[in-house]
């Protein structure tokens, strides 16, 4: 019989694959769920993987496969936002919705394009909490902003120094790092000789976790505060224990894993071994938005499904979410986590 | 038939024992944060399929019966070099008939399918170009992506800060990637083999590093968008955005047309038609003519060549700013297409696939090429549904296919002349 | 700028280097005997440090508690295992294509690159792995101010001397034995060698096995020394070691921890005061330099043809 | 004056003095040997007169007649001096040199060589060998070659027949179309010639010609050679172990051994000469 | 197997080979006895280096049967042949460019396995004495040797290793007059020291004078054999070899 088409695109091969794994198991884990309750329009879901490995060569083509081919109603993705934006002119020609659960580039919205939506928060956003907490909560004079060179790291960074300048701060250090080495230590050396009494880092947990560690090596003590991309267990993991964690602070949404909606469904997570981290939860709040603009317009058109969800609150897994008219998230719940010697992270009061 | 199945267990269960030291740990033991998480039935599993592929593998290859089915998959690693006179008939009527199909196909393919034939015309011309420098001047080359990424930023960067159209982009692309090219080329061309290999690929990471740093011209990791293309001032969008008009509202005047998000694709792969067909036409002329034959005269012998009076700094840098140039008239149709470049497009995994589709059509062979670049575009987009399984697959096939046929898919065509009987 | 900055950056180039140099010996040794760059090496090395994760957590479940003892264990177990992988990668993907051009394993490499790196995908996730610190304490030099010191971790002092010693190994076996002397014939002419009765397909498996194994060791060390890890670290280190190899002469030993040490040192101190965006392209702009004028390499011989 | 004048010529390799201080001068339209024991410096010298090696110290100069003389060894491009950085005529000539120097530019002054060791373009066929070494005088326009205009067409109908015709004056009409590395040896000791032929040059210099080949072959390229000086007045320079045919056709021979000029004159002075019995031809041929 | 005549060092019955779909050899039956000097001589592209070569199994033989010391070595490695006390200098030398003089004559025994320091110290100063010359270049780089050096590098490589059967083809190529002579000499001598001597030679006269027993081998077939005198004196021979 008929079904609902839904594409899942983002990095399931390459460097970024940790994500593409986080991003299926949460849209697989929603359409299990929608489908059990009847699916859309009583028409039952299929997720259709579509590869980026975070390449926009390789957007492009799955972003035409999903439309052309597949011939999908809507998609779930892309992660990275250099790959959003190129495959988002595909899908907003084609008329259909797309709405992403990472892609936290300003840029992503700010096109003007009809049918792109995201999940997430705005990396302009996350620097502002960033460069309050750093100032405000910190009392940092000296502050060091680190970037990965990618988009979304050095956009963090930059979001973060803008806001620096604003509160009338100027950073005494901002470079770049290569996204995959693991040797920092002749930055760190840096750091430590400009005095820096706090760290920002705009980029992963696959580069947080040699950072701060061989910041603690070198005897570098001050705060790291990071943002959404070092998310995950992971991160202690990469830091080589829990030790070197501490006093690192990072923004992110309000713990979806701690909202009264999700506990269930992280329980299930966590039955069936996987820890529900980073944007699990988002992928499967994204195809629970997507399914119920479906249900309630009635309708597979981008444009109208985009238009219902601007003007209605969805109830997903993280609480009720809805939309301003460019795409963006309306009330961006960014708040700050702290890291402690156990590996865990919990809101800083 | 018993001897060939006892020899096929005993070889099947050395392999076994061998998959099973190197699939036990990696696949039996699982990292779990800093311990361990067993998982000995997916080794197993792993080790059985093997124990029984290569059991079947070698009864195959063994057994009289089945001599037939092995022949077809016995390696050839000869150098089958073939003399032939050039402009054969058989080959006009095959070329006539390659360039119709090739005109019909946007007609018969889907959009998805038509952009993969896009980008399997852009390695093509990208195969072409390397070609010229690997295949011919026998330059190894490992950093062409970088006048790729030249082209591609020029025309980008161009239409950005200069206003450049595509069509006044591709010839100011040629030109600047022809000239770093030779920019390049004039220090390190005296480099032997290996060193200029990784020189080219120092040089291709440098371009995109530089790229992807120097934020406040090219926007660094985020890109920049390229205008779409357009032909004596007509545009392929629904509304005019670069002060043309919208092809529909002028082809419209004169017939029935609706506007159609297909008919840019099919724009692009035309004009790359043309361009790639001029190109082939351009190589196969190449290779008969005095810098053609210099090239290789140059890959064979570089002593010799200086012996008879040939410039060999300057017939490399040739060579090496000609194969520039169409990797840089490649990257301007690349930006054309995509609508977008940022640097993640030219790392050095696509200077080594341009390679790959050099090296598996055979070097210095024009029609390998072509094959090449066909089967390594569609390949990976027909293993799509394969998903996770895709790139592990496509490296399984370069490897298999080197090994099947490590001079390449096709044999060696060397231009035959007619000797006439000379009157003394 | 004070002199303790620049003696930690000092030290960091020197570490640094040395891993890039343990790495650059497997690169240059295989292609010292058949000429041709295994791009598979990088992903030898990302299994090595696989390897030694598991072998670290097996160690820890059965309940081996010193820390010593489980360093030696994994260090054995690891160049095993790993050397295993060298030898498979060169039996199936290299030799079959010895009497191709020299291009075609080149490619088959990048090819068994891409099927390594993905098939540790596969198997073990994508996600990054770590092993917890083991080797703690360090040796300082402390200046008046307390805040000011050089440091040296004792995991980085073995590193260096790791790699010191194995490079001072290896490249005596290759002079001054005849293994090395049927290895360099083996490189020349492998028909000349095969008619003196070098059995040269061994002699080329000795090679990655031996290459395999110092990524082995690369991995151990570098794996304990920065705890992290994922399935495609082998990319990046293993270009980098490339380079070292090349900038130090290819084919050299020596020249190949003389070249890590360089890119290493060049890296740090650009990035440490100059700019860490441009440090990649400063260490290959060093490469581009010193091949323009010493176009075989710093120790890399040059290769006179007579004529 | 002679087609070649080598003067004080000396070529060090590290601490070895493979040739020191020669002399010699080749006349027009001779045929001069240059024979000596294993490892005299004989194939040394040919590199250095046609520009592989740059001599460490003399002079090499090319008189074609009717033109001013030209110094082979300023095309290589030479290190600069100091007097070099205050005079600007010097210095652009220093580096234009640089540039563009190298032993390329001798074989375009007219000096052509084979090879001891012999390097041919081995996949490529022998036809393409020769028109490969035409290279200098055809026409290289790129456009002309690909829209193949009638000028190129003729410049490459003439070289094809210029490429036939030394192949057939070597023998090897048969082969044109073979690959020249699927040759036999003597085959492409030949093509090697015939190659160096089609360059056009004044001066041919020939490393050992004949060796591989047997008697009656040897013979032929005696032949050969003694057609190439009386028809198309080539000045041959050749270097070879074979008295018999040295003997038979030299005009001139000239004896190195250990890197200096031990004898020369007419095949039978050096013949007689004790110096050269003892280092070359062994005393008792003597008797 | 064993009623082959035991003094029979080398044997080979309807040997063909070739490269790819050409065919060089068509049936080459030739014997060698122990202590022998046997020359092989043929025009340009007759075929007698790939005899040598196949000898060794590369290109290994399409048909036909090769004996050594009674065994078939037809389908053995090379390595493996080259172990069996049998030695080349091959065509163009092919000594190690990169490696030193003294290192390329140590490669004549190294692979050999078993070692033995005084004997090969021994055999060491024997090539030195046979050739000063590689004596005075011990530490040059084999390839920037003069081609007559390389020649007798090859040859003085192939002695390192004591053959019971030294396979040479031209030898002569490249060396001076005097050294000819010496070659020959030396050749002589260790065959009279009972090594066995399959030789190729352009330079016929003084191959067919040195050696017992000559073949000649023509488009790939063995035309003529018999004693090195009878050869030297067969009128054809004359005519197609020695130059009239
Ligand atoms: N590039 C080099 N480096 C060091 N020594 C060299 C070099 N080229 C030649 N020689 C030495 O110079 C001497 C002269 O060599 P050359 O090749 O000129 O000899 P030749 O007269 O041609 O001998 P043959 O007749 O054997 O070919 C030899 O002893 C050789 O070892
Ligand atoms: N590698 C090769 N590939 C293809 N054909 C070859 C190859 N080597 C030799 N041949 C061919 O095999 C034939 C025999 O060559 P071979 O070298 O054995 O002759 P030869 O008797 O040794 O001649 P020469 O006296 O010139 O050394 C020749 O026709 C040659 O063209
Ligand atoms: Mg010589
Ligand atoms: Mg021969």
């Amino acid at each position: 019989e008929e079904m609902v088409r839904i594409g899942v695109a983002g990095p399931f091969s390459g460097a970024y694959a940790a994500f593409g794994e986080q991003q299926w198991r949460g849209a697989e884990a929603a359409i299990v769920d929608i489908n059990r309750g009847g699916g859309i329009l009583g028409k039952q879901i299929l997720l259709i993987k579509g590869d980026d490995a975070c390449e926009p060569k390789q957007a492009m083509a799955v972003a035409n496969r999903l439309v052309d081919n597949d011939e999908v109603q809507a998609v779930v993705g892309h992660f990275c936002s250099s790959t959003t934006m190129p495959a988002s002119e595909v899908y907003d020609e084609a008329g259909i919705l797309v709405m992403t659960h990472g892609s936290t580039n300003p840029m992503v919205t700010e096109r003007g394009l009809k049918t792109v939506l995201r999940m997430c928060g705005r990396d302009d956003q996350q620097g502002t909490v960033g460069a309050e907490f750093v100032v405000k909560r910190l009392g940092a004079k000296r502050v060091a902003v680190l970037h990965d060179k990618d988009t979304y790291g050095q956009g963090l960074a930059d979001a973060m120094k803008a806001h620096l300048h604003t509160l009338g701060l100027t950073e005494v250090m901002y470079e770049g790092l290569t996204r995959g080495e693991k040797d920092f230590n002749a930055l760190v050396t840096k750091i430590k000789a400009a005095k820096a009494d706090a760290v920002y880092f705009g980029g992963l947990h696959s580069e947080a976790g040699p950072l701060v560690r061989q910041m603690r090596e070198q005897g570098v003590d001050v705060p790291l505060v990071s943002g959404d991309g070092i998310v995950s267990e992971e991160f202690v993991t990469a830091a080589g224990g829990g030790r070197f964690v501490k006093n690192v602070y990072m923004t992110f949404g309000a713990d979806p894993r701690k909202s009264p909606e999700g506990k269930a469904l992280v329980a299930r997570f966590r039955e069936a071994g996987y820890e529900p981290e980073g944007y699990t939860l988002y992928a499967y709040a994204v195809v629970q938005s997507i399914a119920a603009a479906m249900q309630e317009s009635g309708s597979y058109n981008g444009v109208e499904l985009a238009n219902w969800l601007k003007r209605h609150s969805v109830e997903t897994v993280m609480g009720p979410k809805s939309w301003d008219a460019k795409g963006d998230l309306k009330v961006s719940d960014y708040v700050m986590y702290q890291w402690d010697e156990n590996g865990k992270y919990a809101e800083v009061e | 038939m018993q001897k060939v199945i006892k020899h096929a267990a005993m070889d099947a269960l050395k392999v076994g024992l061998l998959g099973l030291l190197l699939f036990g740990p990696m696949t039996g033991m699982l990292l779990d944060g800093y311990g361990i998480h067993y998982a000995p039935s997916r080794a197993f599993w792993l080790v059985g399929l093997l124990l029984l592929g290569r059991f079947m593998v070698v009864v195959v290859m063994n057994s009289p019966a089945l001599s037939g089915v092995a022949d077809l998959f016995k390696r050839k690693d000869r150098v089958e070099v073939v003399v032939s006179p050039m402009g054969q008939q058989h080959h006009k009527i095959l070329v006539v008939l390659t360039l119709m199909v090739a005109m019909a196909l946007p007609f018969l393919l889907s959009k998805y399918w038509l952009n993969v034939a896009i980008l399997a015309l852009i390695y093509i011309l990208l195969g072409l170009g390397l070609n010229i420098v690997v295949g011919l001047a026998g330059l190894l080359d490992l950093g062409f992506v970088a006048f790729y990424a030249v082209g591609a930023y020029s025309y980008a960067l161009g239409a950005e800060y200069l206003g450049l159209s595509f069509w006044q982009a591709i010839p100011f692309a040629a030109l600047l990637a022809a000239s770093f090219g030779a920019v390049l080329g004039f220090p390190v061309l005296r480099m032997h083999g290996d060193y200029l290999a990784i020189v080219t690929l120092g040089f291709g990471e440098i371009i995109r590093l530089v790229l992807n740093n120097w934020i406040s011209l090219t926007g660094g990791p985020n890109g920049l968008r390229t205008p779409l293309p357009t032909l004596f001032g007509m545009e392929f969008t629904k509304r005019a955005t670069q002060g043309g008009t919208p092809y529909h509202e002028v082809l419209g005047q004169w017939m029935e047309i609706d506007y159609s998000r297909a008919a840019r694709y099919v724009f692009i792969y035309v004009t790359l038609l043309v361009v790639v067909t001029l190109l082939v036409y351009m190589v196969q002329r190449l290779k008969r003519m005095p810098i053609g034959r210099a090239w290789e005269a140059l890959r064979e012998d570089e002593i010799a060549c200086r012996s008879l009076g040939i410039n060999h700094v300057m017939v490399k840098l040739s060579a090496f700013s000609m194969g520039a140039m169409v990797g840089g008239v490649g990257g301007v149709f690349f930006a054309a297409s995509q609508g977008f470049v940022n640097p993640a497009s030219f790392t050095f995994f696509e200077s080594a696939l341009i390679l790959a589709i050099v090296v598996l059509g055979g070097l210095g062979s024009v029609v390998g090429v072509i094959v090449a670049a066909v089967v390594l575009t569609v390949l990976p987009e027909l293993l799509r549904d394969f998903t996770e399984y895709r790139v592990l697959i496509f490296g399984c096939a370069m490897v298999v296919m080197m090994v099947w046929r490590p001079r390449g898919l096709l044999r060696i065509h060397r231009p035959e002349f007619v000797v006439e009987k000379r009157v003394p | 700028m004070n002199s303790y900055v620049i003696g930690q950056q000092l030290v960091n180039g020197v570490v640094l280097g040395s891993i890039y140099g343990l790495i650059a010996v497997g690169y240059t040794m295989v292609y010292g005997i058949i000429g041709m760059i295994n791009f598979a090496h990088g992903e030898i090395y990302m299994i090595s440090a696989y390897l030694t994760a598991i072998t670290l957590a097996v160690l820890t479940t059965w309940g081996v508690d010193s820390v010593f003892l489980a360093l030696i264990l994994t260090l054995i177990s690891s160049i095993a295992f790993t050397a295993l992988y060298g030898w498979t990668v060169e039996r199936i993907a290299y030799r079959p294509l010895r009497r191709s051009t020299r291009l075609a394993p080149l490619i088959s490499a990048i090819g068994m690159s891409l099927v390594l790196q993905n098939y540790v995908r596969l198997a073990q996730g994508s996600r990054n792995q770590g092993v917890p610190s083991l080797m703690e304490g360090n040796l300082r030099l402390v200046g008046e101010n307390p805040e000011q010191f050089v440091q040296v971790t004792y995991v980085q002092l073995v590193i260096v001397l790791t790699a010191l010693i194995s490079m001072g190994i290896l490249s005596w076996t290759i002079q001054k034995t005849a293994l090395g002397r049927a290895c360099r014939a083996t490189q020349q002419d492998r028909v000349m060698a095969e008619l003196l009765g070098v059995n040269t397909d061994r002699i080329i498996s000795v090679v990655f096995v031996l290459g395999a194994s110092m990524a082995a060791v690369a991995g151990v060390l570098v794996t304990v020394n920065y705890g992290s890890f994922d399935f495609h670290v082998g990319f990046v280190t293993g270009i980098k070691a490339f380079t070292a190899a090349v900038l130090g002469g290819i084919g050299s030993l020596p020249g190949a921890m003389l070249g890590g040490l360089i890119l290493g040192l060049s890296e740090s101190f650009f990035a440490g005061f100059v700019n860490s965006d441009y440090k990649d392209v400063f260490a290959f702009s060093i490469l581009v330099l010193v091949l323009i004028f010493k176009p075989s390499g710093l120790l890399g011989r040059p290769a006179v043809e007579k004529v | 004056m002679s087609l070649l004048t080598v003067e004080d010529l000396t070529m060090c390799f590290g601490g070895l003095t493979a040739l020191n201080q020669v002399s010699f001068g080749v006349e027009r339209g001779s045929i001069t040997s240059l024979i000596g024991p294993n490892g005299a410096g004989k194939t040394t010298l040919f590199n250095c007169v046609t520009g592989f090696y740059r001599a460490t110290a003399g002079e090499i100069w090319l008189h074609r007649p009717g033109q001013q003389g030209q110094d082979l060894v300023e095309m290589l491009g030479q290190p600069f001096r100091l007097g070099d950085w205050v005079d600007a005529r010097a210095f652009t000539r220093r580096v234009w040199f640089k540039v563009f120097g190298g032993s390329h530019r001798v074989a375009r002054a007219g000096v052509a060589r084979t090879f001891q060791n012999i390097r041919l373009f081995r996949e490529m066929t022998v036809l393409e060998n020769l028109l490969v070494a035409q290279h200098g005088r055809v026409n290289r326009n790129l456009v002309a070659g690909i829209v193949q205009t009638a000028a190129f067409r003729r410049s490459e109908r003439e070289a094809l027949e210029r490429a036939l015709y030394w192949l057939a004056e070597m023998g090897l009409e048969q082969s044109a179309n073979q690959l020249a590395g699927a040759l036999p040896y003597g085959y492409q000791r030949r093509l090697e010639i015939a190659r160096a032929l089609c360059t056009d040059p004044v001066l041919i210099c020939l490393d050992e010609p004949a060796a591989g080949l047997n008697p009656r072959e040897t013979a032929e390229l005696s032949g050969m050679m003694e057609g190439l000086r009386a028809r198309h007045g080539l000045t041959i320079f050749l270097i070879e172990h074979d008295m018999g045919l040295v003997m038979e056709i030299s005009d001139h021979v000239v004896v190195l051994d250990h890197g200096e000029v031990i004898a020369r004159g007419t095949p039978q002075q050096v013949q007689k000469n004790p110096r050269v019995l003892e280092a070359y031809l062994g005393v008792e041929e003597a008797a | 197997m064993r009623q082959v005549e035991p003094r029979m060092v080398l044997e080979l019955e309807g040997v063909a080979a070739g490269y790819g779909p050409v065919r060089v050899l068509h049936g080459v039956s030739l014997h060698v006895h122990a202590g022998e000097i046997v020359t092989l001589i043929g025009a340009n592209g007759a075929g007698k280096s790939t005899l040598l070569m196949s000898i060794f199994g590369n290109p290994r033989p399409l048909a036909g049967v090769i004996r050594l010391h009674g065994v078939d070595i037809v389908g053995e490695s090379t390595y493996g042949i080259a172990r069996r006390g049998i030695a080349q200098v091959p065509e163009g030398r092919r000594i190690f460019g990169e490696m030193t003089v003294w290192e390329n004559l140590l490669m004549g025994v190294t692979p050999l396995g078993a070692r033995d320091g005084e004997r090969e110290g021994r055999d060491l100063g024997w090539v030195m004495s046979l050739f000063p010359r590689l004596g005075e270049r011990r530490e040059q780089r084999a390839g920037t040797l003069s081609g007559g050096e390389q020649q007798m590098l090859a040859i003085g490589r192939a002695l390192m290793s004591r053959p019971r059967l030294l396979l040479l083809d031209e030898p002569s190529l490249g060396l001076a007059p005097l050294m000819i002579k010496q070659i020959f000499a030396i050749l002589r001598q260790i065959a009279d020291e009972g090594v066995t001597i399959f030789l190729v030679e352009q330079n016929a006269n003084q191959a067919l004078q040195l050696a017992d027993r000559g073949y000649v081998l023509v488009n790939g077939r063995i035309t003529l054999s018999g004693s090195g005198q009878a050869l030297l004196g067969d009128a054809e021979v004359r005519g197609a070899y020695l130059g009239g």
